[in-house]
């Protein structure tokens, strides 16, 4: 088992489907020649050719669309968006047509198309360069939408979203594309659904996806090591449909749960996550449970009210002390 | 055109004509409900165009104003009016309605309701029919003032970056729902609105089926021969109101008098009988002929079919039983 | 006080300020010449001429801008987007400019815009005529979002939010343009923020907003009348900021919740909601809170699915049944 | 232009020069962050069309790559450079970063971050002006790869149709960061591509200040003269890569040294040479001036001004104490 980058594992797994099916195509602003603002497609358009590894005019609605209109013959179009910020422009074809034509069709056409895109705060991009919009992806039927936390989900989920028949959106994060990590050596599909116990305990679930997942970690180490609290930290990698089972299961063993999203709390991953909590198990749980979520603000260029602006692990840590009264 | 595709055509713009006057009908003993956007007046357009092309094996792709289009596809009207009717037998299987047509056996490709989403849909389309290497090209019908979207813009510009075979017919009748063309956009001749995109195009009279064939013969020549896009304008206008919810109160009267002088089929038909192969007894038996099979079969069958039943509701969102959901099939 | 109708009230708003205030304009798909699809423009154009109501090419992105364009100098633009679903083609100007604009240039622009539109389920109009989008809208920081349920309050908000200096959306639904309530005689600005007690109880708090505020006041009837059960219904005719203090309050008092929304439930208004009354009072609560929602489905054209599809009186009254085991 | 002002517009260019230098060193410094567009290479460009408009009273907009258009229209280079510190003193208060300078005082309004976005903003601030009947016109900068967004489209229709008061100023530098034009758009001339909206347009060469000025002149009599909107391509070349996380790797080199010959500084200032109107003696005083200037006072005022503080984090979301959000002040 190779440890590889992020970015690296999500090139893999593109180099090795456009390979095996000829009808794989990837497509993007600067995905060709220049291989990806996040090197994501390095190398593959001198593998390809320009006809299979698309570099796209600045129209994201259109070669969006263009991309779902191709999937409805049996093509299989890997979309790079190339900020999430970017994708407003798209919602028009990625919701009214991918995500509804199978059904209004009454399942004559589907859309496979994958739709991935860098989609977190990062350094100092300012309001128009940081939106988080997984939440807003998450609310849409007939889309699935995962969201990967490490190299080995960012290679296996994006292999299994272009083999599978719907329509996936992929949430990546600016900052994870050089994090590393062990990827199978061999060819390797993850599921698209369910969720993944990353650390277990059985005093409170912390629950977090993408980046989110390791301020979770950080913050359990420090729980465990300075307040003997043994958090659980489930990997939600699943947004849409979300493991409604793991979700319950872990708030039924721990009784408390912490949701954490880099995202502002308004209508987001955190609020449907507590809903989900309320409906399946509320008198299990000991505590309210909590949100640590970004200021409902758009993102400030300066770093420090940046930093301010979205959570950190220990607003995680701050969040479980104060459930517990420590 | 022979003239025993004349016939077989001016049968079928007829069989247009009152399935969608037989539409009209029962929208308003609320048979149908939503949307409902007819065709009268334009039939020469999609008849046409797709008599010049090979229906079933060219894929098309359209607005909401679809019914004909499906038709002439290949799709059964019966389906196509069980599907307005909301019917599990509809070609949609009752969950698309009037706007949603779908017959993707016969290769039409859909209406959709998004002014504009079509165009890069059809490009799309093009790509992949690049990629497989067939002769098969895309074709997406669209109003005039759809042209004003964005997606216009964008897909012309790949459809010829990328030379997709794809052409474009804009059925322009003049207006957007209750907006005239020269009050919403700049450039009122389509064609000359493709200039900036370097995509071959053409202005035609879209009553005149014949004319209409003739160009668009030339335009899927160019479009199959793998020369790139094409894009092709049909001055034509809609009888009715944009949809069942419009009254039509802002087209002045001489207008729509002036435009149902040059109905297409009264001009197909007279052309027939002019030239001596044709007569108006003949006309009116083919009518009767139409009126009772749209009667004993197409609205029977609509309303003998059953609605879909409620435990399917979730039919159809997403894929079924997909093994890569789960990781595979290892 | 006049009973008038929900277009004409929204038509009064209009003229009242277009008639005040040579900037305000309004612009849109045949408002012009036509009166708008739901006449809520009727006579406008007619009185104002064609400069200051527009009847716009169909370029939703591009008139959408236009009018955050005019606000920047100080015009007051009313866009009226046909059907709410046609939103998610200008979601780029609304979100990427007009909601932060004023952040990103500390200060110094503001976009004063009001974006009105129909957004709901009307009759078998199908999956891409059928979207609920406040959601949507509620999650963004820098918008305002009202939702009016009778005229005076489409009246009220109106007129406020074309005189409020910040971006509105206000959400409106089809089938209540006919719908017929009391307006003022005089000149009246409603606030943008707050939530109205629109029956009030004892046993338990029935949350709603536009169109579900119907729903919610008919079950609190029946539960009255068949059940002694006393429901209160909070109308929350503002989702963005959304009345975090009239929320606990009226929990705080009947201690019980059931959140109506005629969307899907996934990352939605009620998910919100439920995730507040999580976090202000949840030792208050004596039940699990619930929400109410539709199938979490593209809207179906057929008219028994789609009835299937969105919930109804019956839902609610059976929810709150329910949760009193009655 | 006398000599006088070509003298003066010789200094601003080689400031913006140095100036974006400046930056780029601060950016490896680490005391610039977030993403940084400079613009070495295409001078001309924004003071050749801002010359022959009248900065303060028209209003200007732009993209990302802002911080000289905005200094030309008269913002103080202290407080741009404040600004991409992220200071409080910025232009934008610290809140904007590089990729939007607004100063609203002056009518720069604003550099936009989404490719596309400040044409239909543009376009409202011509309607803004038009309702106001004042003599101003709006200026909308934009790359060549920005034309393929829908907004365009969209934009050029309606400026046209409504008959605008808008200059659009296409920045042809070729690339859309690493991709080149005719890899992105069929028709690479851009100002044939508004042939489709009947506006009016030119292309010119963007490296000489004085053909610009010149062009310019004639499109802003064309619009300040309420005859609409028109369209000025000028071709140019960005030296750097398109932002700092960007090597250029994708562009000849022959391409580039051919472009860095036609430099717009060394273009005006040998211009000037030859007509015995200045010296390369003059130049490097000028030059040496300049470099103090930004280091003793652009530089220290940055460096000196404080962030903004964490208590004020909320603040510029929506407007303070607006009194219709509790329904008025009656
Ligand atoms: C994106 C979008 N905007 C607006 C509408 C509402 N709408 C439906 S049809 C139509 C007019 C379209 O006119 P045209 O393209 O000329 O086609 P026609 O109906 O004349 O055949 C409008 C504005 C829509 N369905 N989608
Ligand atoms: C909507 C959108 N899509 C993509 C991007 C990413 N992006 C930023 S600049 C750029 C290239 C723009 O090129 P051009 O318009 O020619 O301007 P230049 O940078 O050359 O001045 C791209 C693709 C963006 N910022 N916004
Ligand atoms: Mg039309
Ligand atoms: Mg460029």
């Amino acid at each position: 088992m190779a440890e590889i980058m992020f970015w690296e594992a999500v090139r893999r797994a593109q180099d090795e489907e456009l390979a095996r099916d000829p009808m794989v195509l990837v497509m993007g602003e600067d995905v060709g020649v220049a291989g990806g603002t996040y090197k994501a497609t390095l190398g593959l358009y001198d593998k390809y050719g320009p006809d299979r590894v698309i570099d796209t005019p600045i129209s994201e609605n259109g070669f969006t669309g263009l991309a779902i209109g191709a999937s409805f013959l049996g093509a299989r179009p890997v979309v790079e968006i190339m900020s999430v910020n970017f994708a407003w422009l798209a919602m028009d074809q990625i919701i009214n047509t991918a995500a509804k034509v199978r059904y209004m069709s009454g399942g004559q056409l589907e859309a496979p198309v994958v739709i991935r895109s860098p989609g977190g705060t990062a350094h100092q991009l300012g309001a128009q360069h940081s939106a988080r919009m997984e939440k807003v992806f998450m609310g849409i039927a007939g889309l699935r939408v995962v969201t990967p936390s490490n190299p080995r989900q960012a290679y296996g989920l994006l292999k299994s979203a272009i083999r599978c028949n719907d329509p996936v959106f992929i949430n990546e994060h600016e900052l994870m594309y050089n994090l590393k990590g062990e990827v199978p050596d061999d060819e390797y599909y993850h599921p698209l659904v369910g969720s993944e116990i990353a650390r277990p305990g059985r005093d409170v679930t912390l629950f977090g996806y993408n980046i989110s997942v390791h301020w979770c970690l950080k913050a359990a180490e420090i729980l465990s090591r300075q307040y003997s609290i043994e958090a659980e930290v489930v990997d939600l990698f699943a947004l849409k449909p979300v493991d409604r089972d793991g979700i319950r299961e872990s708030v039924t063993r721990t009784h408390r749960a912490v949701i954490v999203e880099e995202a502002e709390p308004a209508v987001g991953v955190g609020a449907e996550v507590m809903a989900i909590i309320n409906e399946e198990c509320f008198f299990e749980l000991d505590a309210a449970p909590v949100r640590v979520s970004a200021v409902d603000i758009p993102i400030p260029y300066n770093h420090t009210l940046e930093k301010a602006a979205i959570p950190e692990v220990d607003d995680v840590v701050a969040a479980v002390k104060k459930m517990f009264g420590v | 055109m022979n003239v025993a595709d004349k016939k077989r055509l001016l049968r079928e713009m007829l069989f247009a004509r009152r399935f969608e006057e037989r539409c009209y009908e029962a929208y308003v003993e609320r048979k149908i409900g939503g949307f409902l956007h007819l065709y009268p007046g334009e039939e020469a357009c999609a008849h046409g165009v797709l008599e010049a092309a090979r229906p079933g094996h060219d894929y098309v792709i359209t607005g909401y104003r679809d019914h004909i289009h499906a038709i002439k596809c290949g799709a059964d009207p019966k389906k196509v009016m069980a599907e307005l009717y909301g019917r599990e037998t509809g070609s949609s299987r009752g969950r698309g309605g009037s706007m949603h047509i779908f017959d993707v056996a016969n290769r039409f490709m859909g209406g959709y309701a998004l002014v504009g989403g079509p165009f890069p849909l059809a490009a799309g389309i093009g790509k992949a029919i690049q990629m497989k290497g067939g002769d098969e090209i895309s074709i997406c019908f669209l109003g005039d003032a759809a042209n004003n979207q964005g997606t216009f813009h964008e897909s012309l510009n790949m459809a010829k970056l990328w030379n997709l075979p794809v052409l474009y017919v804009c059925e322009n009748n003049l207006y957007g729902i209750g907006t005239r063309i020269d009050r919403s956009t700049a450039v009122v001749d389509q064609y000359k609105r493709v200039s900036g995109y370097n995509i071959p195009s053409a202005q035609e009279d879209g009553q005149d089926v014949e004319k209409v064939y003739k160009a668009a013969r030339k335009a899927i020549d160019h479009v199959r021969s793998g020369k790139g896009p094409y894009f092709l304008e049909l001055l034509t206008y809609r009888y009715r109101g944009h949809s069942m919810s419009d009254s039509n109160a802002y087209r002045a009267k001489a207008e729509e008098r002036m435009w149902s002088k040059r109905d297409p089929l009264i001009i197909l038909r007279d052309r027939l009988i002019e030239d001596g192969k044709f007569t108006k007894e003949e006309f009116k038996a083919i009518d009767s002929d139409i009126l009772d099979e749209i009667e004993d079969e197409v609205i029977a069958f609509a309303e003998q079919s059953p609605d879909p039943v409620v435990a399917d509701l979730r039919k159809y969102v997403l894929a079924e039983d997909d093994p890569y959901v789960n990781g595979g099939a290892h």
